[in-house]
């Protein structure tokens, strides 16, 4: 098991308009990506909420995804101005905390790139696989707490 | 059993806790974090902070901790499995130089979790435990335990107590048949008390206030002296350090914690302080402000709990107080209530 | 006492030496001191910018870090062409980290990109517009064009220094001396510039179309901001008069010596003397001349 | 300065000026507490002192003090602050709090914003050398070691929310912690549940801190939580141009954006 | 409990050649809540669509997750089989095992393990699924015209015509937009006045149409379906309705130089004017800033020679207010203003005036009776020089954009100027001919070709007088740049189409957004070209971009048929994937802080503001609510709101949480 590549858990929080129907362009163009990927489709990047970042974390993902429309192209006009504020500022929390952001791949993919897609997730799965698994959160979570012996404190 | 009096050389105590560190799994003791004393497993004997007045939270996690555990289970579709932690287990413990009062805080918890049908976490933990408590030689402008029945040589709820006296020497106050076995382990460093030695004269001074009784008589009759608890609590910002630092305060709130396979039940401190503490699921809150909550803090340690339980809910440590963000001084509010 | 950077640049160490000299006294009166950047070098103002793009970038950046170096942050240039060259070079510079790093590399001095670089209207109108009024003792008030040329104002992009075909600055601070700023064609078409040496033929044609349109509209002083401009339209005023067929005695003045005889500065200190053709102002009461509005019927 | 102070809360107190003042005073053992001032007699008790850099603006929405009536309140300039960002948040309004404050030596009482942010715009509001330096320490740190810097600091942590309690801008009825549909942040306070806790309040407080540091002073477990909130400040303010607490109508970082904002992370 | 069936697509081999579909529906039957699962060669095909139906009442199924395609391609279809069998179509959700699997990974367990991971998550999710309504609003069906310009009047007849109610708002005291002062229109050449004035009388007269003129919106509020407009009617003056419109006052008015606006200050009118002899209503409106009686005190000429004693000084604005189910914006475009070119001496000289100037100097009914005569002395120019891109494609003057319809109309000036004056020489300075359109490149080519227009391609770069004549100097691109100065009797600058200056003002007040240049702009430059990011509310004609007379109209008979669309129910149906904020029972009201951080992010406007009051009407609290209306669903807000007081139908926040927690947990 030990020799077997490491495959990392990545999870893509995507909006509808543009990265979701990207990575459809991706699928009906039949390029291929690793299966490590797996989508979780929002109304728009703006719905993308800093916690649920953080839940993806601390449920065992290795990697994440954030992918939206282009500036200018957002569906709801504003809504990726707004998440572009949003991630700048988590992003450096992240980092402050120590929580390793290169884990975070932060993306616009439009619905016309369904190369960009595939070239986004290759990227990210090989970057993450380079980092290893996300060992930090895998000590302080749920399942490790209750494992503990006596937790007496 | 009668307290057996010894007398032991200061000098001796680091000798002592390497016994007992051969002996018992778990050894507790005061260690200093920066600005934090607090009861932390210990090496050695310098682990232990030289100078202390307490630590800064209670010892009452030893017995009830922040977060238990008190269920385990996994879910499969049409298959859930639980399971109970096994009590039986938990190892003996020694608390090595706690205070008078935070020995004595037992009685109030034990009063509470043992009272009608035991508590088999606490009861498990506390019968593991082994208090070796040093009474106190000083005090801060907190510290009132002497008005609600306590004092800073006060042997209550110790197996074993020690006492700086003269010549860097400590008087060996041992208390119980456990406190016995314990200084088996080191009898040979023990000598016989001579002459009888004046305990009082070597603790802290620690002037009584007011009158417990008084307390407890006007708290009981002030539950609608809307103004009296207004005024006390205008200060007070509604967050849960006094409870979670006092060695009396047992209140806890159950929650689960799961993800899709697995999950816990899992018994958490709580505060009656906080504005969630009775919040109904309706959006109904009885205790909708701060006043009737810190109403509530007071009344529960000196009106119900003396009624119901015949303890007094609080030891005069004055934690809370230190603890206070704003300085609610507990000792001044008791006093203006003694007082009316 | 304020202390700006000054770069001459080669005109005023020479042809236009009246110019350095009136600026200086002028910028005095205003308790102004202007130091001359140390070490400074040729702006390039030639064609080399056409040949070789970093070596007409480096040399105005020497100057500039040179400046940056000496601390003088505002510097003073009154030459048209070495305000022009000295911009251009802050704007490239600024637009392209890689080339402003290239550039100071090859003059092995550091440049942040910061100098303010003031052509001669542009001093005046920061530093002593403000204050010119109440300290206006003689009055210019005198017909006046004022001619702004071509480098003053172009390109506009860069410079981004008045209307590029309709300038006002020199016009506002003509007013200010209280000289009659006419209304006139010629404002910013080419003196004839670079041609002045080898083509003159060139020159009197479109400086003569300058000063003809002046004369006409009844200009009594002409007034430069350019040591090139002036030197085309005063030192070639004999091919001029040939291509205009009538002598035309109208003086052009440099806007620093206009201000300057405003504030009461003499005629020497101003440089006057030095021009070719001769400043030989008529006397004129205290009072405004009488404005001339447009020479055009059709304007009520 | 003391006596200024008391003379000057006599006055408004007995022209019902205000109705309820709070002020600093002397706490246990020389600590300074907020004491709530309803009479001209209670003034006395009043002080100020050097060591009087308590902000009371948290009291400000506490439902038994505005019930009270019209609050005065001792400001300092993080006070004041935490008012201009409450007014920004429509949690306050104008003429409805009178700050007194102290402008070089003379103390001053204004409730109107205008004057408030004046008086703000002519004071330096920098986070402290030795705080700054503590967060260039953190940001000199590699990823891990911050990782196990904060893990270290969140285990100590009883979730008592004395933070939150003493925030100023902590004022929401029912805090995100406290939801449980779905159950956001662990209610326990164990290393997970302290962390999500502590990541989430710096986050809802970026843009919107006014660094009085209440929160670390407050924290019984002694965090130096505040700097989590403080490294978000110079961000905010050199990408967005934003700084909290400056201006009564001002608009909040993260409430708007600009089409030319700058990022270096979106592929 | 929910109770969830499963259906696994095949897609025909799409899925299955990679996916061991039968292996994911057997697991997902494993799955907790999953009553059913199966999987079928084509579930979008009626069989397979029957398959569903009937599982929903066999297996009394809730919720469906159907494993197939993405969701963009049939998630309206199996929600709407859901539907049929008698289910809440918002309890069907849709797993993407096709394009997000089995079309970009190879056959193999992990493309099987991905897409019965995909199941799994959705299936966490459509538990928390609600059941939504769709959202009906009612429609009020009258509509709302602001400006009475070419594209305004075709808009509001359109919609009228198809028999809706109108009301026009027109600012300027008559209809007809700057259409009503050209002389002739391009490529065509006919009367400008001929073809408009018909259309506004049948404006007037139009029973479903309301027209205030001398009117402008004050505000409006609302949504989609639901507007409540504001309407100030300015003072006139006058009571209209005793008015007959009969001129008398106009006549005998002792202020009688003030500059004509209609006439671009070419002609002179009087302070109480009608302005244009065709103009609707035909009656006049007193001007209040050059009155005798308004300024002075004394006057009232007007009120003493009126037959029927229509004159009302003591007349005030009147605000009206009306409710409207949508807004069509026709507020058309200005032209640049005169001292933006101080080079060419617009202002200066009076013999250089603007393109408009010169319409009405070619005009018939114009101040020199369709003659073409210089302002300056009446003279007729002899050589007149056209200048184009008078500021249009300019970066240096902050007009980047072509302003299109110049190119045309130079060419119809210059035409006119021939016709009118045969021994005339125009000449036209230009950057580029743009004659795009039916006829227009013909159009042009004749006024070079037929009438002898000298084109000079390059730009002009001042423009001087001397000896009374204009120096007009530019430079002849074509001729190598050759300098060129023309001695002019007149100059006419094609002046840039600018917006108008209180456009920005009134987009705020719509809330519809703007481009740099403040025009108003369109929800999508090509699909959705008269729709604004506003619904309900169209756009037509030059108040979008400079644009000529047929583009106009056919954008305002676009923008009539999106809202004849909209009438055309008498509710409008949206998905229900709208924000909400919690409400609960007092003393709570809801979680929601009154913090009001969201307003702002909503790119809507559809936060709007909620008083709770008690009995005594006491604001207890004030919360956000979510204009329903508004709301398009991007949940902006929900992500910022820090209590999570707000909640998007849809995707919840416990649905979010659920999909990321069933993701990662197996």
């Amino acid at each position: 098991m030990e020799n077997q590549e490491f495959e990392p858990k990545i999870v893509a929080f995507v909006c509808n308009w543009c990265t979701y129907a990207g990575a459809d362009l991706t699928g009906t163009s039949r390029i291929k990506y690793g299966a490590n990927v797996k989508i979780i489709r929002f109304p728009c990047t703006g719905r993308i909420d800093f916690m649920l970042l953080m839940k993806a974390f601390e449920n065992g993902a290795d990697g994440i995804i954030i992918s939206g429309c282009h500036p200018n192209d957002c569906h709801y006009s504003t809504g990726n101005f707004h998440a572009r504020r949003r991630w700048v500022v988590f992003r450096n929390l992240l980092n402050f905390s120590g929580i390793d952001t290169e884990r975070i791949q932060f993306s616009w993919v439009s619905a016309a790139e369904g190369f960009k897609w595939a070239d986004v997730v290759n990227n990210t799965i090989e970057k993450v696989r380079a980092l290893g698994p996300y060992e930090n959160y895998k000590k302080i979570n749920v399942p490790t707490l209750f494992a503990k012996e006596d937790n007496n404190e | 059993m009668e307290p057996i009096i010894k007398i032991i050389k200061s000098a001796s105590l680091a000798t002592i806790v390497d016994k007992l560190k051969g002996r018992y799994p778990r050894l507790y003791a005061p260690v200093k974090k920066q600005e934090l004393v607090e009861l932390e497993v210990i090496n050695g004997f310098n682990d232990i902070a030289q100078d202390y007045l307490l630590t800064t939270q209670s010892v009452k996690k030893l017995a009830f901790p922040r977060v238990e555990k008190i269920l385990d289970y996994t879910l499969q579709k049409g298959n859930i499995q639980q399971q109970s932690p096994d009590t039986s287990n938990f190892p003996e413990t020694v608390l090595f130089g706690i205070r008078p009062c935070d020995a004595s805080g037992f009685r109030s918890l034990t009063a509470i979790f043992n009272g009608d049908k035991p508590d088999e976490f606490y009861k498990s933990r506390y019968e593991k435990l082994i208090i070796i408590s040093f009474a106190c030689n000083k005090a801060d402008a907190y510290c009132f335990c002497t008005s609600v029945g306590g004092n800073p040589g006060n042997t209550e709820g110790s197996d074993i107590q020690f006492t700086p006296v003269d010549n860097d020497e400590m008087l060996v106050e041992i208390l119980t048949e456990k406190g016995k076995a314990v200084a088996d382990l080191f009898s040979d460093l023990l000598s016989d008390c001579d002459k009888p030695v004046d305990k009082q004269a070597y603790l802290a001074n620690v002037p009584v206030v007011f009158d417990v009784n008084k307390v407890i008589d006007n708290t009981t009759k002030s539950f609608n002296n809307e103004m009296l608890w207004i005024n006390q609590s205008l200060r007070c910002i509604g967050c849960g350090a006094c409870a979670f630092v006092c060695p009396t305060c047992a209140c806890f709130d159950i929650q689960d914690e799961q993800n899709m396979k697995q999950g816990a039940r899992l018994r958490l401190w709580d505060s009656c302080g906080f504005s969630l503490f009775t919040l109904h699921t309706s959006g109904h809150n009885p205790r909708h402000i701060q006043s009737h909550r810190w109403r509530q803090r007071l009344m529960h340690k000196f009106s119900y709990m003396p009624e119901q339980l015949k303890v007094v809910g609080c030891e005069g440590c004055g934690r809370c107080s230190r603890a206070c963000p704003v300085d609610m001084n507990i000792k001044e509010h008791l006093l203006q209530i003694a007082e009316l | 006492m304020i202390r700006l950077g000054f770069y001459p640049g080669c005109s005023m160490e020479g042809g236009a030496r009246e110019y350095q000299e009136s600026v200086i006294a002028l910028a005095k009166v205003f308790d102004i001191e202007l130091i001359q950047i140390p070490d400074w070098n040729c702006c390039g103002a030639t064609a080399a910018h056409n040949l070789n793009k970093e070596l007409s970038l480096s040399l105005p950046t020497r100057i500039l870090a040179l400046a940056e170096k000496n601390e003088l942050m505002d510097i003073v240039v009154p030459c048209a062409a070495c305000y022009s060259r000295l911009t251009v070079t802050n704007h490239e510079l600024n637009k392209d980290k890689s080339l402003a790093d290239k550039v100071c590399d090859v003059i092995d001095m550091p440049y942040s990109g910061n100098v303010n670089v003031l052509n001669i209207i542009q001093f005046i109108q920061k530093y002593i517009a403000d204050k010119l009024e109440e300290k206006v003792t003689t009055p210019f008030n005198y017909n006046v064009a004022c001619y702004y040329g071509c480098l003053l104002v172009r390109p506009n992009g860069i410079l981004k220094f008045d209307r590029p075909e309709d300038p006002q600055t020199m016009d506002i601070l003509v007013k200010k001396a209280g000289g009659n700023a006419i209304d006139w064609a010629y404002k910013a078409e080419c003196c004839g510039a670079g041609m002045s040496v080898s083509r003159t033929d060139i020159v009197a044609r479109l400086s003569g179309n300058i000063i003809r349109d002046a004369v006409e509209r009844k200009a009594e002083v002409l007034a430069v901001a350019c040591p090139m401009c002036h030197s085309n339209l005063d030192m070639r005023r004999p091919e001029i008069n040939k291509f205009l067929k009538k002598e035309v005695d109208v003086p052009v003045l440099y806007i620093s010596q206009i201000l300057g005889l405003a504030v009461g500065l003499d005629a020497k200190t101003l440089g006057l003397q030095r021009h070719m053709v001769a400043v030989n102002l008529p006397e004129k009461k205290a009072e405004q001349p009488a404005p001339i509005t447009n020479t055009i019927k059709t304007e009520a | 300065m003391s006596d200024i102070l008391i003379n000057k809360v006599k006055q408004l107190l007995s022209d019902k000026a205000i109705d309820i003042f709070i002020g600093h005073g002397e706490g246990t053992g020389g600590r300074i507490r907020p004491i709530f001032v309803r009479t001209p007699e209670d003034a006395e008790q009043l002080i100020f002192n050097e060591n009087c850099k308590q902000s009371w603006a948290n009291y400000l929405l506490k439902p038994e003090v505005k019930a009270a009536g019209k609050i005065g309140m001792m400001a300092t300039k993080h006070a004041l602050r935490a008012m201009m960002q409450l007014a920004s948040e429509f949690q306050i309004k104008d003429n409805e709090v009178l700050a007194l404050y102290w402008d070089n030596n003379e103390l001053k009482s204004s409730a109107d914003f205008k004057e408030i942010e004046a008086y703000l715009a002519s004071q330096n509001h920098d986070i402290l050398p030795h705080e700054q330096e503590m967060i260039d320490k953190l940001n000199a740190m590699t990823t891990q070691e911050r990782w196990d810097f904060w893990q270290k600091e969140y285990e100590k942590c009883i979730k008592c929310y004395a933070c939150r309690s003493a925030c100023p801008m902590c004022y929401c009825h029912h805090c995100a912690a406290e939801g449980n549909q779905p159950q956001w942040i662990p209610v326990a306070s164990h290393q997970l549940g302290n962390m999500d806790w502590h990541l989430m309040r710096a986050m809802h407080l970026s843009g919107r801190c006014i660094n009085c540091g209440a929160c670390a002073k407050v924290c019984p477990m002694h965090i130096p939580l505040n700097l989590l909130t403080y490294n978000l400040i110079t961000p905010i303010q050199q990408e967005f141009g934003a700084i909290a607490g400056m201006k009564h109508d001002a608009t909040y970082a993260l409430s708007t954006f600009k089409t030319e904002d700058k990022e270096n992370f979106i592929l | 409990m929910a109770r969830v069936g499963v259906f696994v697509c095949h897609c025909g081999e799409n899925i299955s050649a990679t996916v061991d579909c039968e292996k994911v529906a057997k697991e997902s039957g494993d799955l907790n809540s999953v009553v059913f699962s199966t999987d079928y060669k084509y579930m979008c095909s009626d069989p397979g669509q029957t398959l569903i139906k009937e599982a929903i009442k066999e297996h009394k199924l809730d919720r469906v997750v159907v494993a197939a395609c993405s969701p963009r391609m049939h998630e309206p279809t199996f929600r709407k089989a859901c539907s049929e069998a008698g289910m809440n179509p918002y309890l069907c959700e849709m797993a993407n095992i096709r394009e997000h699997c089995s079309w970009v990974h190879p056959k193999s367990e992990e493309t099987t393990a991905k897409a019965g991971d995909l199941v799994r998550t959705i299936v966490e999710k459509v538990k928390k699924n609600k059941p939504l309504q769709a959202i009906k609003v009612p429609i009020t069906k009258t509509a709302i015209v602001i400006g009475g310009g070419v594209a305004g009047i075709q808009s509001a007849l359109d919609i009228a015509n198809c028999g809706h109610k109108v009301i026009m708002v027109e600012k300027q005291p008559s209809i007809g937009g700057h259409m009503s002062q050209l002389s002739e229109t391009f490529p065509t050449l006919d009367c400008s006045q001929c073809i408009l004035t018909p259309r506004m009388v049948e404006v007037a007269q139009h029973p479903n149409i309301t027209l205030y003129t001398y009117a402008e919106i004050e505000s409006v509020d609302g949504f989609i379906g639901n507007f409540k407009v504001k309407i100030r009617r300015k003072s006139k003056s006058l009571d209209e309705n005793l008015c007959t419109g009969c001129g008398l006052c106009t006549t005998k008015c002792p202020k009688k130089k003030i500059p004509n606006e209609f006439e671009r200050g070419l002609g002179n009118r009087t302070a109480i004017y009608v302005p244009f002899p065709q103009a609707v209503p035909n009656k006049p409106v007193i001007d209040r800033e050059n009155c005798n009686y308004y300024q002075k005190g004394t006057c009232k000429v007007c009120e003493k020679v009126c037959p029927v004693q229509a004159i009302r000084f003591d007349q005030e604005d009147q605000i009206i207010e009306v409710e409207a189910g949508a807004l069509v914006v026709c507020t058309g475009f200005d032209v640049l203003k005169p001292n933006f070119f101080p080079e060419y001496g617009y202002g200066k000289y009076k013999d250089v005036i603007d393109g408009l100037q010169f319409e009405r100097l070619a005009s018939a009914s114009g101040p020199t009776k369709g003659e073409i005569r210089r302002p300056s002395d009446g003279e007729i120019p002899k050589k007149i020089v056209f200048i184009a891109c008078a500021g249009s494609r300019d970066p240096a003057k902050g007009i980047e954009y072509c302003s299109k319809i110049c190119c045309m109309y130079t060419a119809k000036h210059a035409m006119l100027y021939k016709h009118k004056v045969h021994d005339g020489t125009p000449y036209v300075f230009y950057m580029d001919i743009r004659a795009g359109g039916k006829m227009y490149e013909e159009f042009v080519r004749r006024a070079i070709v037929e009438d002898d227009t000298k084109y000079i391609r390059g730009r002009v770069s001042t423009v001087f007088e001397r000896n009374g004549k204009l120096i007009v100097r530019g430079a002849d691109t074509l001729m190598g740049a050759q300098p060129v100065e023309i001695e002019a009797d007149m100059v006419v600058l094609a002046s840039a189409g600018v917006s108008n200056p209180d456009s920005e003002e009134l987009a705020q007040r719509l809330h519809v957004s703007y481009d740099a240049y403040k025009f108003f702009a369109e929800a999508h430059p090509k699909l959705k070209p008269v729709e604004t990011n506003t619904a309900g509310i169209f756009l037509a004609g030059a108040c979008q971009a400079p644009k000529d007379i047929p583009e106009s109209v056919a954008a305002a008979s676009g923008a009539a048929v999106k809202v004849a669309a909209l009438f055309s129910n008498s509710e409008l149906t949206r998905e229900p994937v709208v924000a909400e904020v919690n409400r609960q029972a007092p003393p709570v009201f809801s979680t929601c802080t009154g913090c009001f951080l969201c307003e702002k992010v909503c790119p809507y406007q559809a936060i709007e503001r909620e008083e709770i009051k008690d009995r005594n009407g006491n604001v207890i609290k004030t919360l956000a609510r979510i204009n329903k209306g508004l709301c398009q669903g991007c949940g902006t807000c929900v992500a910022l709101c820090r209590v999570k007081a707000i909640d998007l139908h849809g995707f919840s926040n416990q649905q979010m949480y659920s999909e990321v927690m069933a993701l990662l947990n197996f």
